[in-house]
This record gives C-alpha cells, structure tokens and sequence, in this order.
C-alpha cells in the first residue's frame, strides 16, 4: 500500500454519466492485483474530509485508470479535473478477486453499472473465459461490451427499460443461462460487483445451487485502509457472525461468508 | 539555528514530540504503518479498548458533513485480553510510545480495564474516554456528570500507576469544572476534545445518516470550540492538555499549543492524508525554527488574552 | 400537483412559509430590503435588542473559519426606544411578520425590554436570547444554568402578551431540561441553536482572532450539532421549534423540519447569498409539491428514529 | 445594491502578485461611483462562508474590473476563475468619493498597494487634476502609474526597498511636497485609499495641516451591506463617537470624522 501523488493524463467522458480517468501512478500501478481498489482524494473540495474510493479498471507499470460514474458532490467536482494535475492515491487496496479455483472452470462475470470497472482486469487475466453478464438502467449504463468481447467473452446484456439486451434485471439474463448449466454448477465461478441488491441475489443463487461465487462489495468507506471500522459487512463464523472490514478484509469476499442482513 | 525542542510529558510519559494520533482514527497500530513510520509520531493512540469483546454498531457508521464528519462506530474491539493478545506484540518492534484509550459501560469495566491494560509494560499511558452512557445508571453520562465524572477518574486512578489521561466530553456548559475535578482525582493528563454529539438526517428515507441516529461531529468544522475549550482548561489545570479537534496542518497545531496544549492529536485528518501528523510535527519544528523558539514550553500558552 | 400548505404558527404569530432569518444576521430589516423582498419571508427577525442602547465589542468582531464563522459582535444597538423609533415606521409598508430578539444583563433588562418591544402593534413575537451573562450575578450565563434561564423566562412571559420564543444556548449537557424548563415557564415556542462558543488565535500574533476572545460559530458546520438539538428538544415539547444553525439549502431546511421543526431559520448564509431564504421557501415548496406532501404539518418531526 | 451573476471577461496577471479581473456586469457596471466596491463570492470555495469586498477599479455601462492581490485562501482561490465562468456580485456598495469641493481646488492622490484601484475612478473623473503619491515595498506594487500620467496626473512614486522613485514610505514622497504647498493647505483636497497606518498617517497630516482628506477605510467584512455589524469604525460625534459601518457608512470618510484607537 502507497500513498502516491499522481498526475492526470487522461480525463474524458467514456459514455452517459461515466468518465474515464486515467493517472500516471508508477508505484501503484505495477502492483495492482484484479478487484483492488485506490482512495482518491478529491481535489479543491477542502470542505470534504473524505477520500473516495474506486476500483482500478485498468492498470500497468505507468499508471492506473478508473471508469467512474457522477452520482454526488465528490464525484462531480472529481469532473473538474484537467490533464497535468496532481490527484493523490492511496493503493492498491483490498484484497481483489482470486484466480479460478479449479482448471476447466467457466467463469462468469455478473457486473451492474460500473461494477465491471472492477472485473475488467479480471477478465483479462483469468486463464479462460467464460460468460459475461451486464446489467443497468438503460443502455447507457453498459459499459466496455466491446472491450470484453474483444477479450473472448461471451456477453450478454439485460437493462431494466429494454433499451439493450433482455428487459429487466442482470439475473433475467443470468437465470436463464443458469438453467442451461444445471449439470455443471460445480464447473462454474462466479466473479460479481454491481449494487447491493443484484449482488446479494447472485450470492443466494450461488448459495442455492452451490455455485462457488466472489463478490466485490461496496461500503461507504472513511479511512480504507482497516483502520477507522466504518465499512463493516456481517461475515459468518463458526459461533454466528463478526465484522470484516470491506477495505481491508475485502471488498471481495466469498458469497458463503457474508451474512446478509434481513 | 538550533534545531528547537519538541520534546514534552505527560506524568511520566514522554514524548520526542507532541504529536499524537486521536483514538479511532488510527486503528490499533498496523493498519497506518504502510504509509508512515510510526517511531516519528510522539506517540501512537489507539482505538478505545474495554474490559470484554464488544460489537459496535451497525453501519452506516460514518457520515461526510460540511468540514467534518459524523461517526457512531460504537467502540467494537477485541477487548482487553484480545488487545493485549494482538497488538501488543506489534509494537514490540517500535520505540514510539503506546497510548491505549480506554473506556467502560460501568465503574467495574472502566477498573478491569485500566488494571489490564495498565499492567501492560509496552503501555506508556491510558486514555480514559468518559464519553459513555453509564448503562446502570440509567444511561446519564460519566462525561457530563461531575460526580460520575470523579468516580470513574478515581477508580482507574487505584487500578493503574501509568500516567491517566482523561479525554473530556465536550458538550458540557462548564468544561473548566471538568478539567479541574480531573486533577483532583488524579489523573495526569487531559484530552481535549471527543466528537461533538450531533445528527444528519437523509430527507429522502427520512432515516438518519447513522445507524446508531447521533454521533459525534468531528474534523475542521468543529476546531474552533475544542480551542476554547483547551483555552478554557488550561487556565485551571497545571497538567498537561493533548489538544485535538480538526487538526490537519502544522498551524492547527500550533494554534492549540499557543492556546495551551502541551500535546496534540490528528484524527480525522489521518483519513484525508496518512502523513499528516509527521507532516504536522515536521511543520512544528521547523515554524518553530525559523522564529527561534528553543521549545514546545516558550509557545504553551502563550495567547496574549 | 396543487401548492402545499407552507403556513405554520407560534403561539399566535401566523407566518405564510416557515423561512425565517436568524437574528443578527439580518440587521434590523432596511439592510437587505434592496436584494430581497422582505414579503416574501416568513417573518423577519431582527438583531437582538436591549432595553438601552449599547455599543458591543470593538473590532475584530467576526473570523472566518472552515465551513464556519466566529462572530463576536457584542449586542451592539440602539436600544427599545431607538429601536422603536427608528425602524418600526419602515415595516409599516410591508406586510411580514416582525419577531424581534431581545436580550438584558439582569433580569430587569429582560423585563424592561420585553414590555417596552411587546407594547408594539407591528411586533409579532419576541426572541428572546438567554446566552447572556448576567452581570449582577457574577457572569454566570442565563441560557445555561436551568435557574436562572426559568427566572427570565418567566419575566418576560409576565411582560408581554405577544408570543415569546426562547433562543437555546447549545452548549449545554442536555438540551432537553432547557426546553421542557421554556415550555413549563409559558414559552410559546423554541428557537435552536445559537451560535456556539468559540475561539480562534493568530499564531503569529498569538492574539485572539476576536477582539472578544472568544465568539460564537455559526455556519455549515455546526449544522448537525443543531439537527441533533433539534431533534432533542422536538419529542419533549410541544410548542413549536425554529430550527437553525447553518442552514443554506431548501434541503437543509428540511432536514431540520424532518427532525422536528416547525420553521427555520436562515443566518450566515445570508451573507453569501442574500437571496437564500427566498431560495429556500421556493425549494421547500416545490420539493413538497413534487412528493405529493400537502403540508408542512405533514412533514415535520417525521424523521424514523 | 444589486446582486448580479456576472461573467468573467478576462482574467489575467497584471503585475507582481496582482491580477485585474474583467466581468461583464450590465446591472451593477453602469451605477458604479468612484470609490465603490463590491462583494464578491469566490466559487468553488465551499468552505469559505464569506464574500471578500474589492473596490471597483474601472466601471462602464458592459461591466466592471477590479485589481487584486493574492493574500490569502480566498484570493488565491479566486486566481483558477477562467474567462466563461459566473461569478456572483453584490453591489455597488458603500459610498465612494465626492467631488472636489471647491473650484480651483488640487486634488492630491494617496494610493498604497491595491489602494489605487479604489481612486483609479475618481482620478478619471475629477474635473481638475493634480498630483498622485504611489507607495509600495517595490516597484512591483506600484500599479497602473502610465495609466494615471494619461490622465493628466503628476506621478510621484515612493517605495520601501528604493526600487522605484523616493526611498521609503508613502509619506517620504508626500511630506516634502506638502510642505512647498504651506502657502495653499486649503487649496488641497486629499482621497486615499491604502493600508491602515498609511490612512492614519494621511490623516493626521490632514488634520494638523486643516486639508480636507477623504479616507477609504478598509475594514473586515462579512454581509458588506450594513446588517451585521462587523467592520465598524469609531466615527466621532459632538459628545464622544459612535460605531460607523465600513460597508454602508463608509467605505470612505471623512479623516476629520475618524476617531483612531490608541
Ligand atoms: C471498493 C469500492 C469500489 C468502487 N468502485 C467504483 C468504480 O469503479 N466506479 C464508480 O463509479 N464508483 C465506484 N465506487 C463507488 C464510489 O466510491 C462512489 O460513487 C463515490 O464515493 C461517490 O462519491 P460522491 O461524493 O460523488 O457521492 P456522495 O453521495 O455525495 O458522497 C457522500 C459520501 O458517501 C460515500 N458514498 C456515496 N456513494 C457511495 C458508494 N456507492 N459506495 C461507497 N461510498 C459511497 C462517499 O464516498 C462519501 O463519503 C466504489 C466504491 C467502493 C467502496
Ligand atoms: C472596501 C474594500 C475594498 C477593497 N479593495 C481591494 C482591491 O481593490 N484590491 C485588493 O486586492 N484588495 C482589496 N481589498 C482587500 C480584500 O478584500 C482582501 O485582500 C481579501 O478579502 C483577502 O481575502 P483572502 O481570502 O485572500 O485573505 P484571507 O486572509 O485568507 O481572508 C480571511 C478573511 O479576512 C478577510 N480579509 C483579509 N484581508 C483583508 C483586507 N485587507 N481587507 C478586508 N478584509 C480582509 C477576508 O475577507 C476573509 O474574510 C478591499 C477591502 C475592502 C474592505
Ligand atoms: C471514526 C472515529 C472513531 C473514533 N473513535 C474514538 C474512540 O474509540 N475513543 C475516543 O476516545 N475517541 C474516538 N474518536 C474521537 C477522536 O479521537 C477525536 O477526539 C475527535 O475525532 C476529534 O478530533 P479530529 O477532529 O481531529 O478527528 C473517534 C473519532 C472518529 C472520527
Ligand atoms: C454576525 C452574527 C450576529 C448574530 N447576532 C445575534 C443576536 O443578536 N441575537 C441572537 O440571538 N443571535 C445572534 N446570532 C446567532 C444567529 O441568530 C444564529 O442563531 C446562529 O448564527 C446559527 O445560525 P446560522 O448557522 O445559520 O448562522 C448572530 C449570528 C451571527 C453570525
Ligand atoms: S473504511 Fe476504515 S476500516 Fe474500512
Ligand atoms: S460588513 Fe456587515 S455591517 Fe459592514
């Protein structure tokens, strides 16, 4: 982990209300693994005493980017930032997604809205590739079809308004497919990041049909690094539950550890 | 010019400088010390720590306001034994001094507390956090009640011979009463300020920002009341204050030295940038330099009011 | 989608929305009746009036801090009769409500002031501000000491026929004595927070930022403090709540109505923006008017804790 | 008094640590009198609660400027505004200078630093002109000398390092000019804007030597229109003196009316 004060090199707007920033990080970038994260520190927002969190979508030995969407105030000042500026990074964070468990596996990505931010590396790393399943509000919320398809995935997409792919949730796509696989759940590996709700419904069906399945969770975060117990997530133990950190313990997690609330 | 010194004390606790880190902010050691090298703070505080395992409560835990932060973490921690058990270890491979914060929900957890961590040679001192609702009392609080107040100071003052230092609620309307019953029932030190109880509410669920409803404010925003209050303090203490509440640069700091603080902690700045507090003390030093001020006892205190 | 109902009362006092601007922050009503059309506001309160007139503190009188201000003005003004005198005739021409502030050293003070602003026909109400030190008996402050806060309370209640409002002092351990304390004193409504106690220091200096010393801060950042008074004070009381304490936006105007205000209060924000109460009436209304909520009734201590 | 979204025209550095701020400000430009200021809010400084006043250098019916010197958070801050940008405006405030009061009167100019941004109005519309004394630390804070010479003044330049004109204060240059004109104080008429103890200085001058001076104070500010009470001057009154507002009393006064503090 490393504090680094990188420079922007890239800022553009990737599509909808999605934007792609890419840094220069020479420390950080060599050393991401897939699914880790950075904490950003947005700058000129001196009234906001809080970094920001966000997955590495891409990462080398020059530098990182991340695929990010406006939703609040930190995120719509991070719009403001030009080429040449300094951002300053903590990472790479979190303990990221692990390579496939067995050979002859089929991986599955099950992403929602910028949760494939978070899996592209994986993707592009794992020895093979499976299926890839990509849901969101409307087409603009898909995002990378092409660059995963380029990787040798299969995708397919579902949006809730039909505008690209399946009509309604990931999992109206997804659950179909499952169906078809119903003999070989045990070859299948489930590699997941999205909102809550898509990823605890891929964690019971992973559950249920004893599907070996990694999720990216998303908590509100203040320190990121372990030390503050803000973003703590419910895991299961022998005796009943504890509290694992989502930045340090996490973000990805196995779906059989977590303990959802009711 | 000499290079000033920043060495200062708390009972028997000393410091190379007086720069610490506020409890809850930094974890129980590990967690920073990636990014800073620990053995350059005066000494490192730990995350408040009771007699037994406790839980916290549930998330959301923390909140971003304007210049602050809300946060109702709930003191979850391994409890005495675990600390002992983990941490301790950790820091055998450090100088820098360990200041464990402690806290209980009665008189009997505060004394288990203190005993244990107290008995605890790698310990250099206790934080007492009186913060707490005193859940047999009916839930009146140790912090804003003066004879409570007394009794907890009093019974982790027979239970330990460490240097106690007792961290002051601020929502009180005389925190001078506070400072001085302090150091009358012993205790060596005070800290000087805890979050602020306070509230954020999401107009849209209409359910607070918390899960646990309050919490305490802390950060930039609510730096000017803990200055009054290590201001007001000082005047009726002798012993020394650790000033904190929305540090973030060397002049927050100096400002609350000049105020009265012998000592100062960075807390939610940590969040911000890890580097703060040795940003914090080598901006002391060298501020302190450039004006010729041989050491951290010329400038305590000094505001001309 | 029909217009909600935005009309809310305090005791007798009727206002036509529940914007406000916070005493002090407003001048005595000329002063921004250039940027705003001071019909448009719930009421205007005004700066907080003694029975005699008095001259304040000498300068520097307010500092700016993160997300916040320290002022320390020191009550000057004209007193009950200047008062009277000189700005009554300017609300003839307009048709808002008035709530004046009033303050006193000694309890006569309160009295007098309260009788002499309460014999006004223009004046809708009477603010009274309790975080005064009483001169007479030795400066201990009227707002936090629950004694001597019910001895004016009552003076003023024996005074005036009008509608009284008491202006809580935050810095208290529970705010909740203070406000039931108001409300069993024949207060017809409760005005929450005013600015809390403060200091600032120029480290180079090493003066006060104030020539008072310290001041009180008001602004954005003590919002949550004064979300969680509110809130507080809202499930002991019945009468009505003016929430206030950094509120710049139509939603933090709701977030204090969700905890249980009946109005609110504009101040600071005044200050980088005349026009904010306004904005925030308009915000209110049509942010109800989009939720289907019909009135502020509707809305008002709904928060789900 | 009006507030106003203004547009930023031009923004450029003008000299040393000034920049002159260009904005079109149709409302507020054409009612500006010599001396007023304005309140301006610096954008993206959410932290910042306050506007910060500047005195009007140059007005017309499009819009106004001002020239400033970075000092501070907020001065700084407001160095990143980018022609385009709004930029949100009270004013104009306060009461500026009067006219000469006499025929056949000179005018004597007293600027320090910024100062001559406030009498770069009344310079220009005075019916006579006379002499203007510029003091600065260097030769780089002195400001806009040409522009006054094509006015028809006569310049006279003092610095503290010697960098430009006399060597030392303001009063360096002004003192021995003020004693050739013994014959003709009530000839004179004095409009100075500057730091503190330069004001105090002229008015003392002023006052020992009967010349009518008009002093534009410069005070801290929070609401800049008169409500709040902070930037209070002791003005005197047949039985003592009273507190007077900066903002709405002044910013210029009399030097006779100025009750100095010990
Ligand atoms: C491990 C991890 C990886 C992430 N990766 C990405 C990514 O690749 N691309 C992307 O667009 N977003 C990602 N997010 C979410 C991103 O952190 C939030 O969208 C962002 O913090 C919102 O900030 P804001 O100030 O704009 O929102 P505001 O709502 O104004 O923020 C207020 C506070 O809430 C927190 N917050 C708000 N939404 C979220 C959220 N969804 N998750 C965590 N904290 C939140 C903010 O950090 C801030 O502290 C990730 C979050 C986590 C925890
Ligand atoms: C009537 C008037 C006219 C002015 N005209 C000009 C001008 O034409 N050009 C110019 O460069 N400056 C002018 N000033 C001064 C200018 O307002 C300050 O330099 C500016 O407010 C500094 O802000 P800051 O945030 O950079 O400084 P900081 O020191 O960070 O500000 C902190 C606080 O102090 C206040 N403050 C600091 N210095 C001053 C000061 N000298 N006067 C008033 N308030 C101050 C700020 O407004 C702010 O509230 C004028 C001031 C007044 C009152
Ligand atoms: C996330 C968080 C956790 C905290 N936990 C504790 C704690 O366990 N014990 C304690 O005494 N204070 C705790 N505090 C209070 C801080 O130690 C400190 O007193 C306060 O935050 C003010 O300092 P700051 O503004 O620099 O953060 C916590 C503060 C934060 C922000
Ligand atoms: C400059 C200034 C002057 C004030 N004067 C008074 C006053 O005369 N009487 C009073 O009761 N409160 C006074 N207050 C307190 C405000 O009315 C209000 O309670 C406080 O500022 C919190 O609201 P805000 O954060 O919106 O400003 C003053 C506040 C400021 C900033
Ligand atoms: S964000 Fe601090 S422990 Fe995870
Ligand atoms: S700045 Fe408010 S009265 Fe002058």
């Amino acid at each position: 982990m490393i504090q680094e004060k990188t420079v922007v090199i890239q800022h553009d707007l990737f599509q909808g209300q999605y934007r792609l920033l890419r840094v220069a990080a020479p420390k950080i970038g060599p050393n991401v693994q897939p699914g880790q994260f950075i904490h950003l520190k947005i700058p000129r927002m001196e009234h906001a005493v809080l970094r920001r969190p966000f997955s590495v979508f891409k990462a080398d030995d020059e530098g990182l980017s991340i695929l990010y969407a406006t939703i609040g105030k930190g995120t719509a000042a991070l719009n403001s930032v030009q080429p040449g500026e300094e951002l300053d990074l903590l990472g790479p964070l979190g303990n990221g997604f692990p390579t496939l468990g067995k050979d002859k596996t089929i991986p599955v990505l099950v992403a929602g809205g910028y949760g494939n931010a978070a899996l592209y590396l994986q993707a592009a790393g794992l020895p093979a590739q499976g299926v890839a399943f990509f849901g969101g509000r409307t087409a603009e919320d898909i995002l990378c079809v092409d660059e995963f398809k380029a990787l040798g995935w299969d995708v397919r997409v579902a949006t809730d308004d039909g505008s690209m792919g399946t009509k309604g949730l990931v999992t109206a796509a997804l659950d179909p497919w499952l169906e078809e696989q119903k003999e070989q759940f045990q070859a299948l590996e489930i590699f997941a990041c999205g909102p809550n709700a898509m990823l605890r419904a891929i964690g019971d069906r992973a559950l249920e049909k004893q599907i070996t399945a990694w999720l990216s969770m998303d908590r509100n975060m203040a320190c990121g690094v372990g030390a503050c117990l803000t973003c703590v997530i419910k895991r299961k133990t022998e005796t009943g539950w504890e509290w694992a950190r989502c930045c340090k313990d996490g973000p990805v997690f196995n779906a059989k550890e977590i303990l959802w609330d009711e | 010019m000499s290079k000033p010194d920043l060495k200062i004390k708390i009972g028997s606790l000393e410091m190379k400088n007086p720069v610490t880190v506020a409890s809850g902010t930094f974890g129980y050691g590990p967690e920073y010390a990636d990014y800073v090298d620990l053995d350059r703070l005066g000494a490192v505080t730990v995350k408040g720590i009771c007699s037994e395992p406790h839980i916290g409560n549930n998330t959301p835990r923390t909140f971003e306001t304007a210049s602050g932060m809300l946060n109702a973490i709930g003191l979850p921690g391994p409890g005495a034994k675990g600390f002992v058990e983990k941490y301790i270890p950790f820091f055998e491979k450090y100088d820098v001094p360990l200041i464990v914060n402690i806290w209980g929900r009665t008189l009997e957890e505060y004394g288990d507390v203190a005993e244990q961590i107290g008995a605890q040679e790698r310990v250099g001192a206790l934080e007492v956090n009186v913060s707490c609702p005193n859940v047999k009392e009916g839930g009146a609080l140790y912090g804003t009640n003066v004879d409570l107040f007394c009794s907890v100071v009093k019974k982790v003052r027979a239970k330990t011979t460490k240097p106690i230092i007792i961290k002051l609620a601020p929502n009180v309307a005389d925190i001078k009463a506070f400072a001085v019953a302090a150091e009358e029932c012993g205790a060596d030190g005070l800290a000087i300020m805890n979050s602020y109880p306070a509230m954020a509410i999401d107009i849209e669920t209409r359910m607070p920002q918390l899960s646990n409803r309050t919490g305490g404010l802390s950060g930039p925003a609510i730096k000017p009341i803990a200055v009054k209050l290590v201001w007001e303090a000082a005047q009726v203490v002798d012993i020394p204050i650790i000033g904190m509440g929305g540090i973030s640069s060397p002049e927050d700091a100096i400002e609350f030295i000049i105020a009265g603080a012998t000592a100062v902690a960075v807390g939610t700045a940590n969040f911000s940038d890890p580097s703060t507090a040795v940003r914090v003390t080598e901006g002391i030093e060298s501020w302190m330099a450039q004006r010729n001020i041989a050491s951290i006892a010329e400038l305590r205190g000094t505001v001309q009011a």
